[in-house]
Order: C-alpha cells, then sequence, then structure tokens
C-alpha cells in the first residue's frame, strides 16, 4: 500500500474537513486537521488494513512566515513497507496538540522532546515537562527566532572569539615592547 | 613482677570495658551505642584470655562480635530515622529506674561479700578446648542437646513469625 | 614460639627463665617483635600482591600492566602506598567523624589478627594457639564491623549499601566456612593450625582434600565461602564498582582508604593459607616423617618452601578467579550460600563422620581410595592446564598470523 | 550555582511522582557514575536493593545538533553526524549522506555504496564489541571487555588505514565517500576476519555461556513484543523481543538487497523472550553476520568511481525526506527540509537510544539496583545519541 493509498482510504473514513491535502514531495506526505491526531493515528494504527505500529518519530517545524509550527508523525508499518507522513500545523503563538501517548507509548518522550526544544503543548500528556533542556530555561531553542540568553545562572553561555583575544593579546604585547 | 604485669593487663581491660558499657548504656546515638559494644565484647574477650579460657574468648569473639553486633548493626542500620539521635536510651522514669540499680548494686554487694572466692597462686595456661568438648559431649549432653532443641525452636518461631506478617500484607 | 623464646631468653641473660622476674617483661618485648614481624610481612605481600595481582590481570587482558616504577614496574605497589599517604584525609562533612576515623582500624585489626595464628613453616607459628582456626574465624569477623562501620559513618548512600550487603554477605557465609572447616577439624581432631597439619601427610593422597568425596566437597565449599569473606570476585558485592560506585569505601581518601585494599590483598594470603593448611596438607614434605624435619634446617627451609608454594598457588587461582568471572547478584549471594552451600556442608559434615568410622585413615580401602581420588583429581587439573595451554596457543597463532608480531612476551621483557 | 533555591526548583520535577513511603529511599545514580555509560542520571527509588522506579533524566550531552545543522552548508554538517553516536559514527554518516542525495537526487556509484556497507559492517561490529563487552563489564567482569577491545583496536587500525579517523571518521561524503579504499585494505580486513571469527567462540566459552552471567540476565528487565512496539524500540533490542524487523532487510537501502545475510532474532536463549540475555545475544549473533556481509561485499564489490560529481556548495530545491538505516542501535532516521538554499530548512535526528531510554521507567520497575545495570547494559545506550 502506497501512501497514496492511504491518504484514499483516510478520506474514505474521515472525509475532507480532517484529510487536508496529499503533498508529493521525496516523502508524500498527507496534511491533517489538527484537531483529529489522535482519531487519525489511532485508526491508522489498529486497521487491519493499515497496522502502523511503529511510530518512527515525531518531529517540529517552525514557520514564523506562516505563523505555524508543523509537527510531522512518521508512521512505519512493517507489514505494508510503508512509510506514512502525517503533517499538521498548529499556531505558533498558543501551539496545543494531542498527546499521541496513548496511542503509542514512544510518544511521551518524543512530545516532551517537541515541547522542549519548540514549545509545543500536548494536551492529555501525562508528564509534559522539559527533558534536554534545564527546568528554568527560558525560550525554546529550535524556534528559528530564538536567541540564546547571554548567561545561564551566571554562567556565560558565550565564549569570546579566540582568534580575537589572540589578536588583542599580540597587539598589547606589540604595544609595550 | 609477672603479677604486676598482669594486673595492670587486667585493669586496662577492666577499664576498657566499664567505659565502653558506660557509652553503651548513656550514649543518645544508638549507633554509637552498638559501636562502643564491640569494645565492650573485645574487652570482655580479653578477660577471658586472661582468666586462661581460650575457646571461651574466642566464642566470645566469634558469636557476639561476629554474629550478634553485625546483626544488631544491621537492625538499626535497616531501622528508619537511624539519624534521628533521640530514639535511643530514652531518659524517662528516673525513679523506679533509680530503685532497680540500688536494688541490684545491693545484691551485686552481698553476693561480692558473701561468696567463698577460692584465691588461685596462679593462672594455669591449660588448654581447655578439648575439656570442654569432652564434657558437652559426656556430662552435659542432655541440657546440651535441649538447648540446641530450644534454638530449633526459637529459630522455627521466628521463620513463623515473620511468615505471617508477609501473609497478613 | 614459647619454648623458643624461653631458649632465646636463656640463651641471652643466662638465667633460667622460670625463675626471672623480667619473665612477663621478656613475653612482652616478643610479643612487639612478633607483631612487628607479621604486620610487615603481611603489609609486603599485600603490597606485592597487588602489584601481582596487576600484572596478571594485564597479562590476561592483553596489556602489560604496571611497568615504569622500578625494573619491571616492581616498585609500583609503594609508589602507589606513597601516593595515598599524601593525599588529603578527607571525612565528609556530615560524616560520624569519630567512627569514620576508626573503622579502617577495626578491619586493620580484624585482618592482621588472623596472621597470629598462620604457620609458615614447620613450627613456624606466632602463636601455635589451642584453638586456632577457630580464633581465625572469630578475629576475622572485625573485618566485617570496620566495614559495616565505615560505611555506615561516610553517610553516603552508596557506603550504606555496600555495608549492608557485607553484613548480609559475611553473616551468611561464615556458616558454610564453619561447617566445612569442621570436617578438617573432625579429621584431626584439633583446632590448632599445627596439628591440623601434622596429621596430614605430605603426599597428595595424605591430604584431608581427597580423603572422601566429602571432603573434597568441603574444600570447594571452603574456598567459595572464603572468596565470600573475603569480598572477592565473584562476591565482591560490597564494593561491587560498576553498582555502588565503590561500595563501603566510596568516602575514603589517603590512608584510611588504603587500609581496606591493602586488607583485601593481605586477606589473599589468609585465604590461601588457610586453604592450604586444612586441606592442602600444609608445609608437610613427601616422603619425610615429621620427627626428622628439625634435626635438618635444609628440611626447614623446604617445608616453609613448600607452604609458600601452595599458599601462593591458592592466590593465584584466587587472582584469576578475579579477573574472570562475573558478579552475583545479591539476591543470589545469599542464594548460594543458603541453598547450597549450608545443606552440602552439613551433608559432608555427616558424611565424613561416617566414612571414618567405615573406612579409618589407615586401612586398605581408604587408602586406596584416597590415592585413586588423588588420581584423578590431579588428571582433571592437569587436563583443564592442557586445555587452557591449547586454547591459547591458537589464540596466540592468529594474532601473530593477522600483525606479524608475537603475542607472547616474557613477563621480564616487554615488547 | 549560587542560588541553591533555584536549583532546587530546577530539579524539583526529578523528585518521585508519589510521596515516598516510610521504606523507600531515594537514590541519585549519576551523573557521574561507572556504569551510566556516558553521563546520565537516573533517580532511583528503592526499597533496600530492590527498586520501585527509575526515572531517567537525560539532557547532560544536549549540544543541540539540529539547530546546528540550519547554520552550516550540507556537505560542512558531516563532521557533526560523527558526534551523534561516537560508537558508531559512520551510520549517521551515510543516514545523513542519504537523506542529502535524495533530496538532491544524486546518483551515488555502486563502488561507494559498497565501500559505505563494508565500513558500516566494520563499524557495527566494532560498536556491538563495546554495547556487548560493556555490559559484562558492568556485570564485573573486567577481561571481557578489555578481549574485546583487543579486537576493536583493529577494526580501529583497518578506519585509519582507510580514512585516517579511528573514532569520528567524517568518512563519507555527499554523493559518495571520501576516499577509495588503498589497494591492501581488502586483504587486511578478510585477515582480520579470519582473526576474528574464530574469536566469536572463543569469547562465548569466556563469557556467554558462563553461568553467573547467565544467572544475572536471563529473565531480568523482560520486554514484551508488545511493549517493545509500544516504546518504539529498535534495532537489536526489537529483535530481541522477537520482532524481525532489519531496515537493511525492510527496506533494503544502499546495496543491502545483493548481500545474503540473516537477521538473528531473540527466542528466549536462556529464559523468557525479549530478556537482558536475548538482547546481549542477538548483537553476539549480529557479529557474524556483519562478517558475511563484508566477505560478499568484498567479493563483489565493482571498480569504477567513488564518488558522484556533487558541488561544493550544494544548494536544494524546497523538498523534504526523512531517510532511515539500520544503525548499531537499530533505526536512525533523519528528517530533512530543504528550502532552496544551501543549509537545511530543518534537520531532525531520529535515534534508537533515545526511544530505548525512554523505556528504561517502566522496564525497571520491581528490578534490584544491580538488574538496572544490566538493563541499561544490554539496552545499548549510547548517552551522546540519546541527547544530540
Amino acid at each position: 500500500m502506497k501512501p497514496a493509498e492511504v491518504y484514499k482510504l483516510l478520506i474514505d473514513r474521515f472525509g475532507e474537513d480532517l484529510i487536508l491535502a496529499y503533498v508529493e514531495t521525496r516523502n508524500p506526505y498527507i496534511k491533517i486537521n489538527n484537531g483529529y491526531v489522535q482519531a487519525i493515528c489511532t485508526f491508522l494504527r489498529y486497521n487491519p488494513s493499515t497496522k502502523f505500529a511503529f511510530l518512527s518519530s515525531i518531529s517540529g517545524v517552525d514557520y514564523p512566515q506562516r505563523n505555524e509550527i508543523d509537527i510531522v508523525y512518521h508512521l512505519f508499518s512493517p507489514f505494508l513497507n510503508t512509510l506514512c507522513v502525517l503533517k499538521t500545523s498548529t499556531p505558533r503563538d498558543l501551539p496545543e496538540l494531542e498527546s499521541l501517548e496513548s496511542v503509542w507509548k514512544v510518544a511521551n518522550w518524543f512530545e516532551r522532546e517537541i515541547y522542549d526544544l519548540l514549545g509545543v503543548r500536548f494536551t492529555g500528556h501525562s508528564n509534559l515537562k522539559r527533558i534536554l533542556l534545564p527546568d528554568d530555561w527560558e525560550g525554546h531553542p529550535l524556534r528559528k527566532d530564538y536567541k540564546e540568553k547571554n548567561s545561564y545562572h551566571d554562567m556565560e553561555t558565550m565564549r569570546p572569539d579566540p582568534l580575537k583575544v589572540l589578536r588583542e593579546k599580540n597587539e598589547k604585547s606589540g604595544k609595550s615592547q | 613482677m609477672s603479677t604486676v604485669i598482669y594486673n595492670v593487663i587486667f585493669y586496662i581491660l577492666a577499664f576498657f570495658v566499664v567505659i565502653s558499657a558506660a557509652v553503651v548504656a548513656f550514649s543518645k546515638n544508638i549507633v554509637r551505642s552498638a559501636f562502643a559494644m564491640v569494645v565492650t565484647f573485645l574487652g570482655v574477650a580479653g578477660l577471658f584470655v586472661l582468666l586462661s579460657a581460650d575457646f571461651i574468648a574466642v566464642t566470645q569473639l566469634l558469636i557476639y562480635v561476629g554474629g550478634i553486633l553485625v546483626l544488631i548493626l544491621f537492625a538499626v542500620m535497616l531501622s528508619s530515622r537511624v539519624k534521628e539521635i533521640k530514639i535511643s536510651n530514652l531518659s524517662v522514669g528516673y525513679f523506679p529506674g533509680g530503685i532497680i540499680i540500688a536494688l541490684l548494686t545491693l545484691l551485686l554487694i552481698y553476693i561480692g561479700v558473701k561468696t567463698p572466692w577460692q584465691k588461685l597462686d596462679s593462672v594455669r595456661f591449660e588448654p581447655s578446648t578439648s575439656a570442654i568438648g569432652n564434657s558437652l559431649l559426656s556430662n552435659y549432653l542432655l541440657p546440651f542437646e535441649m538447648i540446641s532443641v530450644l534454638l530449633l525452636v526459637g529459630l522455627i518461631g521466628a521463620v513463623v513469625i515473620a511468615r505471617r506478617k508477609e501473609d497478613q500484607e | 614460639m614459647k619454648a623458643f623464646a624461653d631458649k632465646l631468653f636463656l640463651n641471652i641473660f643466662h638465667i633460667q627463665a622460670a625463675d626471672s622476674p623480667y619473665l612477663a617483661l621478656w613475653y612482652v618485648l616478643m610479643m612487639f617483635l612478633v607483631s612487628f614481624i607479621l604486620l610487615n610481612f603481611a603489609a609486603l605481600f599485600a603490597g606485592i600482591a597487588s602489584y601481582v595481582e596487576r600484572r596478571i590481570a594485564a597479562r590476561m587482558q592483553n596489556r602489560i600492566g604496571p611497568n615504569l616504577v622500578g625494573p619491571q614496574g616492581i616498585l609500583q605497589w609503594l609508589a602507589d602506598g606513597l601516593k595515598m599517604f599524601l593525599k588529603e584525609d578527607l571525612v565528609p562533612q556530615t560524616a560520624d567523624k569519630f567512627i569514620f576515623r576508626l573503622a579502617p582500624y577495626f578491619v586493620f585489626a580484624g585482618l592482621f589478627g588472623a596472621f597470629v595464628a598462620l604457620p609458615f613453616g614447620y613450627g613456624i607459628v606466632a602463636a601455635d594457639l589451642n584453638v586456632g582456626i577457630y580464633y581465625i574465624l572469630a578475629i576475622t569477623s572485625l573485618v566485617v564491623v570496620g566495614i559495616i562501620s565505615g560505611g555506615w559513618s561516610s553517610n553516603s548512600k552508596w557506603a550504606l549499601f555496600g555495608a549492608l550487603r557485607s553484613a548480609a554477605q559475611i553473616i551468611s557465609y561464615e556458616i558454610p566456612t564453619g561447617l566445612s572447616l569442621m570436617l578438617v577439624v573432625m579429621l584431626a581432631g584439633s583446632l590448632s593450625t599445627q596439628s591440623i597439619i601434622e596429621s596430614q601427610g605430605g603426599w597428595p593422597w595424605e591430604w584431608f582434600v581427597f580423603h572422601s568425596p566429602f571432603t573434597l566437597a568441603g574444600f570447594f565449599i571452603f574456598f567459595i565461602s572464603s572468596l565470600a569473606e573475603g569480598n572477592r570476585v565473584p562476591f565482591d558485592l560490597p564494593e561491587a564498582e560498576s553498582e555502588l560506585v565503590s561500595g563501603f569505601n566510596t568516602e575514603y581518601s589517603g590512608l584510611r582508604f588504603l587500609i581496606y585494599p591493602m586488607a583485601e590483598w593481605a586477606n589473599l594470603w589468609v585465604v590461601g593459607a588457610m586453604v592450604t593448611l586444612t586441606y592442602l596438607g600444609g608445609w608437610q614434605i613427601p616422603g619425610v616423617r615429621l620427627e626428622t624435619i628439625p634435626s635438618s634446617v635444609l628440611l626447614f627451609l623446604i617445608s616453609i618452601t613448600i607452604f609458600f608454594i601452595k599458599t601462593l598457588a591458592v592466590v593465584f587461582i584466587v587472582i584469576q578467579l578475579r579477573w574472570t568471572l562475573p558478579r552475583v547478584r545479591v539476591d543470589q549471594m545469599t542464594l548460594i550460600c543458603w541453598t547450597y552451600l549450608v545443606p552440602i556442608a552439613l551433608i559432608c559434615l555427616i558424611g565424613t563422620m561416617i566414612w571414618m568410622l567405615a573406612f579409618p585413615w589407615k586401612s586398605v580401602f581408604g587408602t586406596a581410595i584416597r590415592i585413586l581420588m588423588s588420581t584423578v583429581g590431579g588428571s582433571v587439573m592437569i587436563w583443564c592446564m592442557l586445555r587452557a595451554r591449547h586454547n591459547y596457543v591458537i589464540d596466540k597463532d592468529r594474532f601473530e598470523k593477522l600483525k606479524g608480531i608475537p603475542a607472547w612476551y616474557p613477563p621480564w621483557k616487554l615488547p | 550555582m549560587k542560588n541553591p533555591a533555584k536549583v532546587n526548583e530546577a530539579i524539583r520535577h526529578l523528585k518521585p511522582q508519589a510521596a515516598p513511603f516510610e521504606e523507600e529511599m531515594s537514590l541519585n545514580f549519576g551523573p557521574q557514575h561507572p556504569s551510566t555509560h556516558g553521563v546520565l542520571n537516573f533517580l532511583v527509588v528503592t526499597d533496600g536493593e530492590v527498586m520501585h522506579q527509575a526515572l531517567p533524566n537525560i539532557g547532560y550531552l544536549h549540544r543541540g545538533i539540529e539547530k546546528l545543522a540550519e547554520m552550516t552548508p550540507y556537505s560542512g554538517f558531516m563532521p557533526y553526524t560523527d558526534r551523534v553516536d561516537y560508537l558508531a559514527a559512520m551510520f549517521a554518516n551515510q543516514v545523513f549522506a542519504m537523506a542529502v542525495e535524495s533530496l538532491a537526487e544524486i546518483e551515488v556509484p555502486k563502488r561507494a555504496e559498497y565501500l559505505r556497507v563494508i565500513v558500516c559492517e566494520l563499524n557495527r561490529i566494532a560498536s556491538h564489541f563495546i554495547a556487548t563487552g560493556a555490559l559484562a563489564l558492568d556485570l564485573g567482569a573486567v577481561t571481557p571487555f578489555v578481549q574485546w577491545l583487543r579486537e576493536r583496536e583493529f577494526i580501529n587500525d583497518i578506519m585509519e588505514a582507510l580514512c585516517g579517523a579511528r573514532l569520528t571518521y567524517n568518512y563519507m561524503r555527499i554523493g559518495g565517500v571520501s576516499v577509495d579504499m588503498p589497494g591492501d585494505l581488502p586483504d587486511k580486513i578478510l585477515r582480520f576476519l579470519d582473526h576474528f571469527e574464530p574469536i566469536i567462540d572463543e569469547y562465548n566459552r569466556l563469557i556467554s555461556n558462563n553461568e553467573i552471567f547467565v544467572k544475572r540476565l536471563a529473565d531480568v528487565a523482560v520486554i514484551s513484543p508488545i511493549d517493545a512496539v509500544n516504546f518504539g524500540l529498535v534495532g537489536p533490542n526489537l529483535r530481541a523481543s522477537g520482532i524481525g524487523i532489519d531496515l537493511r532487510k525492510t527496506l533494503g537501502y544502499s546495496v543491502y538487497p545483493d548481500f545474503d545475510f540473516e537477521v538473528p532474532l531473540g527466542k528466549g536463549f536462556r529464559g523468557a523472550l525479549g530478556d537482558a540475555y536475548d538482547r546481549y545475544m542477538v548483537r553476539i549473533l549480529e557479529m557474524t553476520q556483519s562478517c558475511r556481509i563484508i566477505r560478499q561485499a568484498l567479493e563483489k564489490i565493482p571498480g569504477g568511481e567513488y564518488r558522484a560529481n556533487v558541488k561544493k556548495k550544494l544548494k536544494v530545491e524546497e523538498n523534504e525526506v526523512y531517510s532511515r538505516v539500520e544503525s548499531a542501535r537499530g533505526e536512525m532516521g533523519v528528517y530533512l527540509i530543504s528550502d532552496g538554499t544551501d543549509r537545511p530548512y530543518r534537520l531532525k535526528i531520529k535515534t534508537g537510544s533515545f526511544t530505548a531510554m525512554s523505556i528504561v521507567e517502566k522496564a525497571s520497575q520491581g528490578l534490584m539496583v544491580a538488574d538496572l545495570i544490566a538493563l541499561i547494559g544490554s539496552l545499548d545506550v549510547v548517552a551522546p545519541e540519546v541527547d544530540r
């Protein structure tokens, strides 16, 4: 079963309101409504004709121009040997999505990572906390407009340019000579 | 000369025993008490050696230091709130305690005065192990066996009690 | 030793020992001298054992091992000891400082106390105690007090884990140790270390280990539980470095830390000597009657050599075990003790009793069985060694083929 | 950290969820601990030796590689991929190269594909050395680990002869590999294989069949097939639970369909299906299969170019791809979005260790402290791969 057929199956089952588009890229993806992620994924996982048993990864992509964050789900079905890419968007100002934790346990950590790095909130998540960064970190680094703070807990995050330091040192010693 | 040294050793050991026993009784920290007991046991073992009772001395060491004390330490460490120093040796009941101590002291003095002490010229350093073995398996066979049966009963009882608690949970 | 001291005293002061008022003083002096010698022997052995162990481990792991301090790195242990001396003696802020400082001394006293009753050759023992091996069992139990107090007083969870494991382990394993020693005590009819050796003989079939199948089993039980009591792999749970960081001695540093590993290595000698004297015939010289030994200095020296060789062979095996086996889990450790070692030791005890009655030591059948068992045991040992050599040769050839350089090099000549 | 209140606030969420019982003790396992395989922290809630919970706390090695990718040209990002999984750097190289090649529609020469397969399989063996050896080391057996280190040294030598690096190879390029194989290398590799294949038997004698080792691993931390799928386990961990998914077979990427090899599955070698011993044994068996693949690849390797002609400043049309390879730690994926410039718009690296780590919290319940080490070791978690 090719991704296009999966798209047809989904259209038949959920209709055009939920399944928005089918976009041809290298790995064609199916654009879905952001309110029904859980239902669609549950369907894809347990439907005997698809059986997407594996959630390969969840990624988030920030699009400041569109003012949206895309969340991409890569599902893999060993039975069909097919990769199914689901994509959904959520507004950048108040990013919120359903958690897939009830469908795949592994979504727990993937979603925590996205929450950590992109700031997307997942409703129904059991333990939505920062995972890679410290709890008191400010900002979400994978957003395109993220600016790193100069210091974290009085520790400098920026290092002076070593070449510049060397040059200045040389100049100084040159002056003294 | 040798009796002098003998006496010196005796008093040194006795000193350690008494002091450490006092620490066991008066220390506010239960673990400290337990460790002070090591010194007490060692001192008592030394006194046994001085009395030429080598087998008993070694038994004292093996059973009390190696067995009972380790078990006590084990139990103390497993109990929660070890670090709360107040749980050892609560100072309550001064009055009944005083009476008991007074009575005990009187009793000890009475025994000390009344007992017809045998005075030995010198301590005979003779191996006692085989004598103990022989007596245990000839004259005192019945008490020896009865004690072992008693210990067995205690062992089984402990197992039963522990089991029951587990079942109730 | 006492007789020897009396004789020495007589020769030096020309006074009958018993008459002298200075006798007690003389004894005290002798006591200090003997303890000084023993302590130095133990410390020296511990140091050299640490070096030897590291070299053996390196050999087993295709490494070179310490080789820079002194010729072939033989002074490495001195350098390590010196380094430990110079380290700061840290006491954790929240530790129970008094007990923390005191704990290593218990370990020290417990282990080095055992050397008093250990023989080194014919008639060479600091104190031929009437309760010899019983005393050794008892005094080594002081070690566990040191370990528990050290672990508890560090106020570290890792150290506490180590201390608790150690307590459980040593209490459990004292029972099979004692029971398997009982076999020997029964056969020898004595607790004294020297008379246990004297009641065995020089030839392998005169050793207690081959007396009957029961004593053979008892030998292995004793060996295994000695490992456990000495915290050696596979029973090094109290300081399991991959689980508990370093177990009971995690918070120690400097000289106080040094005492723990030193005691562990000194314990190697205790284990080796105990196994040798109880089951492997001690210092008995094959074919030489006991009475003839005192008359000849040469035989005297041979007896010492034999005892050392046997002990070091056991030590060598213990070291090799350490670098081969993984560690057991804590529940498996107690399970091995209570479900296998203790019942088997009890069976062996009763079996040996029956065997002693049925086939006395001197009887034809008893001798035949002993000769048969020692032959089989020896053959198994030789077979194992040959097999190990065979595997090694194959491995060596493959390595040479791959790298073009020899895999083997003599210990005194590094690549 | 000057403000303790702030620090307390920062570690607040690490405290166990429910209030601990009277008998419970919480234990900080790591970040500096001999057997955490990198910088990791587990908050272990124990009752004596038995654990109630082990909460992994990761992020100590987070270097923001995904963010770095957005600032680096495609060809310049290759060295960064080495650092994702330093024990099996070739796979990250390969998966990134594959993703870019797929986006830019670059045809990779056959010889380059074969070279990639050879180095990847060698790297897989080297990685499994560390995985299985470190597991033995964690259980207290030092010698097996050093034994494998010796063998790994030979692989390192081969890699050094090939690309000059011993750990972070940076060997692959977009459209091929950086250098062709020197003429004597096939012979070297074959000599190594001749030497190495019997060593596996020796190793099995030394440790795999050791009774204590088996007792420590068999029936410990059993992961059922359902859990394995649910928690997204990949690679040897998944196959140990009896699920035969190997991307080399399922996807047949690169030139893997050309080779004849088997995918070893866990079948409860010494205990339950999916226990720690199965995970260990699957890795040992995989090494043999990798040897088979290398032998075939060396036989079949064609001549010709080793690198396609790719522009130095590669610009890729707006597109996206998710490419995956079977790394030593299982499926490693790269989700790459290009936007027409010479840098990725977004790069996401999906690694096997990340999902393997997430199962620790569940699989560790009711184990003993010593078993936690066996669990982490048998999952073969590499900290930088978890944190990226």
